[in-house]
């Protein structure tokens, strides 16, 4: 029988040969992430368990991330909670050490995983060719007690990508516009599968950002093929595939895609939903308070890398602040060894640790009543980065870090 | 009959001599308003009733406290103070460069001999270059913001004379500590403190600010360094005649004198919760911490910084204990970048935090909650400031602090 | 001369007791209140009446420069302060709002937390009988003091009022 | 008998509990905020065995299980969509909140109806008039039944 990449994971994670969309499976769980996001609540249901165990305490990763430098007395209870279970239980335990996703796609996802994650981005594995779902602390406490869970396995819509990108042109600005296309919902409860030609010239960043972004769309999971990028990558952090999947030639997709990567332009997605998009060309009426680069989404070395070069020799603009937060420790290092760091600094931008940050706007960079951010984090819902009253555009680094210069709206190449 | 340095420097600016108790009325050179303060102060100033501020140029703003924001009105202050700025023609904004105490020298604008006021209580900083300058209520900023003036009472002054060299696990974050310990966090009140001697001498101005800094924390109205070659360099102005007579008189009238020898002094923490609470650090070895401040006005210079890079390169912090290191302004990030020190931090597990007064003023920065030991290099333990009533906060230099966080637990570097 | 029901607290009450830095950027005094003095006595706040005074020991008001400590003290409706010693920013700013401080070294150590006291200012307070001598401020503060604060000093200056 | 609150097509979760929220120690604290963006007074008005109603698309965004749990603590006996994010659903039924798809109900209800639901038979009574709704997959109303997903942990 012809299968999906999402329903091949799925067989081999519930023991059986195949298996198919609509089919409910009960699936052992590779790896279980959490972040402080969740965590605390998820402790204490724990400890309020008949008989508390953890069916393989090998399979967890914990990760403070989210409001790391704490910022205020309840949430450094929560991380304490957190810190001391991880450290009674030998759970594999990150703190402060960058953004949950981009610690597990550098240190822990492999090729064939059914990965949970208690956050709805752990859709970014996928482009690692692993299965990565978020949940709810209920099913991530069922999962970690059990080893198991039930899953539904999804439909699949099959994007091919052809071509390539144009120059300042970014995956972030291909993902914006497929999940414009499809709406917020036009994925909910299916896989979004990314294959074809086009797909091999773009890089892991570009992958996770893809990837990482079409829970937006409504997705269970994305995934992508695993080539010669995905396995160069694997074998510089040292690690080998679990397995790997690809959709059978005669698989069936619920829709499939036709995308030429080299029609797409820079992108913002307005506000307040992730699908209301524009031309990054027709906002430059709106005036900016605050610009953000990092993210699960967009916070690596490649997305430093594009937005310094933006901004070397330039300043920010004077009223607005400009927030650089690298998405791990490694990316902090290396954009440290290359010089990003200081370009940013050099232009008045503020370099942060790196974190969830502004992205979840309940730490660092908070916006007031009627401010205005671009961002290349991943959502721009009402109040998402502060006040109820206040407004976030999404954009890739490249367009955040020239409005930042700007103060307004604006493409790199019109600054 | 001789003066001491701060008689010297208020008799300047007023034109006459002046003795201790007198109440003399000054001509402001410097005002910095930090972002906290800014609306309070504006609000006041309009409630005055005046139409204008009385020299755009000598009004600085520093945005620093709310730097990443952490509430949603945070940035409320930041437009109160950048409509204030632009309605009365301020030349002087800082929105993101780094502490209101740091830059107020860093940046050119404080000098020996001026006398500044700002809207906070480490605003004494600023005797490190040998300026007159003290922390003050908004109200009172307010008046002087219309008026360019405010009435002082003349302090007495506490010389402390500090001769010999140092041992090698002692900075300056030692020296104060124990002053404060020995004079007790009332003890300065309404005095001046004047530093000399061969030790202080020998200091740089980034270990001299450590001590201004935390004279407040004895009750001190200012804590003064006497301007040097050093300072002159630090400050980018010629080491002249003028500058060289700024200096306390030998035979001036001191309140009182006391005498330190350098090789007396031992590494020390201030403990819970007063900063008069001064125990050796050798005594309270073994106490676990659960997180390692670096960085506020106190001791987040290069300075600091090298110190930390120092004992921690190669090493790690202990497991579950966290570091964090809060450059204190811009300018000594990009150098510390330059120089491989925030990559040595990097690299031994630190979280390293964009330029501000972080942790320090409780506000984010690494909030801890009850039953938490945090050792930290800034300026206040008192009870509440950094989370909870119930978190412990120990203060002490970056080199304690640097040894403690790979240890887990309070060490002697 | 007024009375008033004595509220006792101890030595080195620092600013950040009187009012925690996380309360400080709250854009009206009104809203500071309930937090005035949380971190030692969290029910202090509610139980303080106008009329009522504090008590305390050395270096009152030890620490930071913020104005909203003696602020939110006066709008508890604090008649005055007496302490044995105060640190010297909050004692400019607390006059710079017309708060009354009395700076007296017995009483302190002689009285409980629920007794009453008659305050003749810039003479003396009697407490369970004993009088207690007080000194008078200097000539430039009771200005400021009479003018009820810096602020309405300066309207007068500026011919407002 | 509850009252209905009505929200808008494509809810968030970031409406339904704010992310300064989500670190409080526990629901109880959290709960007081839930809707504060787009209805500041719903925590305070809403009253045990109230429904929520909305457009399509409910509970979209993040995978915080707070919102429905807030929801579940102000005693919000079930949310009645046109259609909902898939893990708001799975949260929501794992906690034991019943989530209900109805396409017809929120074209024909105003904020502040009465309305009565019977989740066995899959009816709910508005206004007097009777709708049905689609039941739940035998999987979930496994779940629901026992109360909960933890419930069956504890078994």
């Amino acid at each position: 029988m012809a299968m999906t990449m999402a329903e091949k994971i799925i067989a081999a994670a519930a023991g059986k040969e195949s298996c198919k969309a609509g089919d409910i499976e009960t699936v052992t769980v590779d790896k279980m992430m959490s972040n402080d996001g969740t965590t605390h609540l998820t402790i204490d249901m724990y400890n309020n368990l008949k008989n508390p165990h953890i069916a393989d305490v090998s399979k967890l990763v914990w990760i403070i991330d989210h409001n790391i430098p704490a910022d205020s007395p309840k949430t450094a209870a929560s991380h304490k909670k957190m810190r001391e279970f991880a450290k009674e239980n030998g759970i594999t335990f990150y703190e402060g050490e960058g953004v949950c996703h981009q610690i597990m796609m550098e240190n822990h996802v492999r090729p064939g995983e059914l990965i949970f994650g208690a956050d709805s981005h752990t859709c970014a594995y996928g482009a690692l060719g692993a299965f990565g779902t978020g949940v709810g602390c209920t099913d991530y406490l069922y999962s970690i007690v059990t080893g198991t869970s039930w899953l539904l396995v999804p439909e699949t819509i099959r994007f091919n990508l052809h071509g390539s990108l144009k120059p300042g042109v970014y995956a972030r600005d291909l993902i914006l516009t497929i999940i414009g296309k499809i709406s917020a919902n036009g994925a909910n409860y299916k896989a979004m599968e990314f294959a074809g030609e086009g797909l091999h010239d773009l890089s892991i960043a570009d992958r996770i950002a893809i990837c990482n972004l079409c829970v937006e769309a409504g997705a269970k999971t994305a995934l992508m093929e695993v080539d010669d990028v995905a396995m160069d990558y694997l074998k510089e952090h040292g690690r080998e595939p679990k397995a790997i999947f690809k959709s059978d030639d005669d698989a069936e997709f619920s829709e499939v895609y036709d995308i030429d990567l080299s029609e797409i332009e820079p992108i913002v997605a307005k506000p307040h939903f992730v699908d209301n998009i524009a031309p990054a060309k027709d906002c430059s009426d709106v005036k900016i308070d605050e610009a953000f680069l990092g993210s699960c989404n967009n916070g690596r070395i490649e997305d430093l890398r594009v937005g310094a070069a933006v901004i070397k020799g330039k300043h920010v603009h004077p009223k607005v602040r400009f927030f650089v937060v690298p998405a791990s420790r490694a990316v902090y290092k290396q954009a440290l060894k290359e010089g990003l760091l200081d370009i940013f600094m050099e232009a008045g931008a503020m370099v942060m640790n790196p974190n969830c940050s502004v992205c979840w706007g309940a730490c660092q960079g908070v916006i007031g009543e009627g401010e205005t951010l671009i961002s290349t984090g991943t959502r721009n819902f009402k109040g998402r980065a502060g006040h109820k009253d206040s407004f976030v555009y999404l954009a890739s680094a490249a367009t955040v870090a020239a409005s930042a210069v700007a103060g307004y709206i604006t493409v790199a190449e019109d600054l | 009959m001789g003066y001491t340095l701060v008689e010297k420097i208020i008799a300047k600016k007023v034109g006459h001599e002046v003795k201790p108790g007198d109440i003399v009325t000054v001509p402001v050179d410097w005002c910095m308003i930090d972002d906290i303060m800014v609306p309070f102060a504006v609000q006041k100033f309009e409630e005055m009733g005046f139409d204008k501020v009385y020299d755009p140029e000598k009004v600085v703003l520093i945005y620093d406290h709310f730097l990443p924001a952490t509430q949603t009105d945070d940035s409320r202050h930041f437009r109160v103070g950048d409509e204030f700025a632009e309605k009365y023609g301020l030349k002087h904004v800082h929105r993101t460069d780094g502490i209101c105490h740091q830059l107020m020298t860093e940046a050119g604008y404080v000098k020996p001999g001026d006398i500044a006021f700002g809207t906070d209580s480490h605003t004494v900083t600023y005797g490190c270059v040998g300026a007159f300058s003290t922390g003050i209520g908004y109200t009172e900023m307010a008046g002087i913001l219309g008026t360019g003036q405010l009435w002082i009472k003349v302090p007495e002054t506490i010389k402390i004379e500090i001769d010999g060299t140092l041992p090698g696990n002692v900075t300056s974050k030692d020296i104060i500590l124990r002053i404060i310990g020995d004079l007790t966090a009332s003890g300065a009140t309404y005095n001046s403190l004047e530093f000399t001697g061969s030790t202080v001498d020998a200091m740089s101005v980034a270990s001299r600010m450590t001590i201004s800094n935390m004279s407040v924390e004895a009750g001190a109205k200012c804590g003064l360094f006497a301007p040097d070659d050093k300072t002159c360099d630090y400050c980018k102005i010629p080491y002249d005649d003028e500058i060289k007579d700024l200096h306390g008189d030998d035979n001036a009238s001191y309140a009182k004198i006391l005498r330190y020898r350098a090789e007396d002094f031992v590494p020390v923490c201030a403990c819970p919760s007063l900063v008069d609470n001064i125990k050796p650090v050798s005594e309270l070895k073994g106490t676990k911490v659960d997180q390692v401040f670096l960085g506020s006005c106190t001791n987040g210079r290069l300075e600091d910084l090298r110190t930390a890079a120092t004992i921690l390169k190669g090493k790690h912090i202990a497991p579950y204990v966290k570091m964090i290191v809060t450059p204190a302004s811009r300018k000594i990030y990009r150098a510390a970048l330059a120089d491989g020190t925030l990559e040595i931090l990097s690299d031994a597990g630190a979280i390293i935090t964009t330029p501000g007064c972080g942790l320090c003023c409780g506000r984010g920065g690494g909030i801890l909650s009850d039953g938490e030991v945090v050792v930290a290099t800034n300026n206040r333990n008192f009870l509440g400031r950094m989370g909870t009533s119930k978190v412990q906060i120990y203060l002490a230099s970056p080199a304690t602090a640097a040894a403690t966080a790979i240890a887990g637990e309070i060490t002697e570097a | 001369m007024f009375s008033a029901k004595i509220w006792k607290l101890g030595d080195d009450i620092d600013t950040d007791i009187i009012l925690p830095t996380e309360y400080l950027a709250f854009e009206t005094v009104q809203e500071m209140k309930p937090y005035a003095f949380s971190p030692l006595r969290p029910d202090l706040a509610s139980k303080i009446q106008p009329g009522d005074m504090i008590v305390a020991g050395n270096n009152f008001g030890c620490g930071s420069s913020r104005e909203q400590a003696p602020e939110v003290v006066k709008a508890l409706g604090v008649s005055c302060i007496v302490a044995k010693s105060y640190a010297r920013i909050f004692f400019r700013n607390a006059i710079n709002n017309g708060l009354l401080l009395i700076e007296q070294p017995d009483l302190f150590d002689e009285v409980s937390e629920g007794d009453i006291a008659e305050v003749t200012p810039g003479k003396e307070i009697k407490v369970n009988g004993k009088s207690y001598d007080i000194a008078s401020l200097p000539d430039n503060l009771t200005e400021i003091l009479e003018a009820g604060g810096l602020v309405k000093a300066m309207r007068k200056r500026n011919g407002l009022d | 008998m509850g009252k209905v609150f009505k929200f808008h097509k494509d809810v968030d979760t970031d409406q339904i509990i704010a992310s300064q929220y989500l670190l409080f120690p526990t629901i109880d604290e959290m709960k007081v905020h839930t809707f504060e963006s787009l209805n500041s007074e719903f925590a305070s008005q809403v009253k045990p065995g109230d429904f929520v109603v909305a457009d399509e698309n409910f509970g979209c965004g993040s995978s915080r299980e707070q919102a429905p749990s807030v929801l579940k603590a102000l005693g919000v006996k079930a949310v009645i969509a046109k259609s909902f994010a898939r893990i708001f659903y799975r949260n929501s039924i794992n906690i034991g909140m019943p989530v209900i798809v109805s396409k017809e109900l929120y074209d024909v209800v105003k904020d502040g109806d009465d309305m009565e639901l019977d989740l066995l038979s899959g009816k709910i009574l508005a206004n007097g008039k009777e709708y049905s709704c689609t039941k739940l997959p035998a999987k979930m109303q496994e779940i629901l039944d026992q109360g909960g997903l933890i419930a069956s942990l504890n078994k």
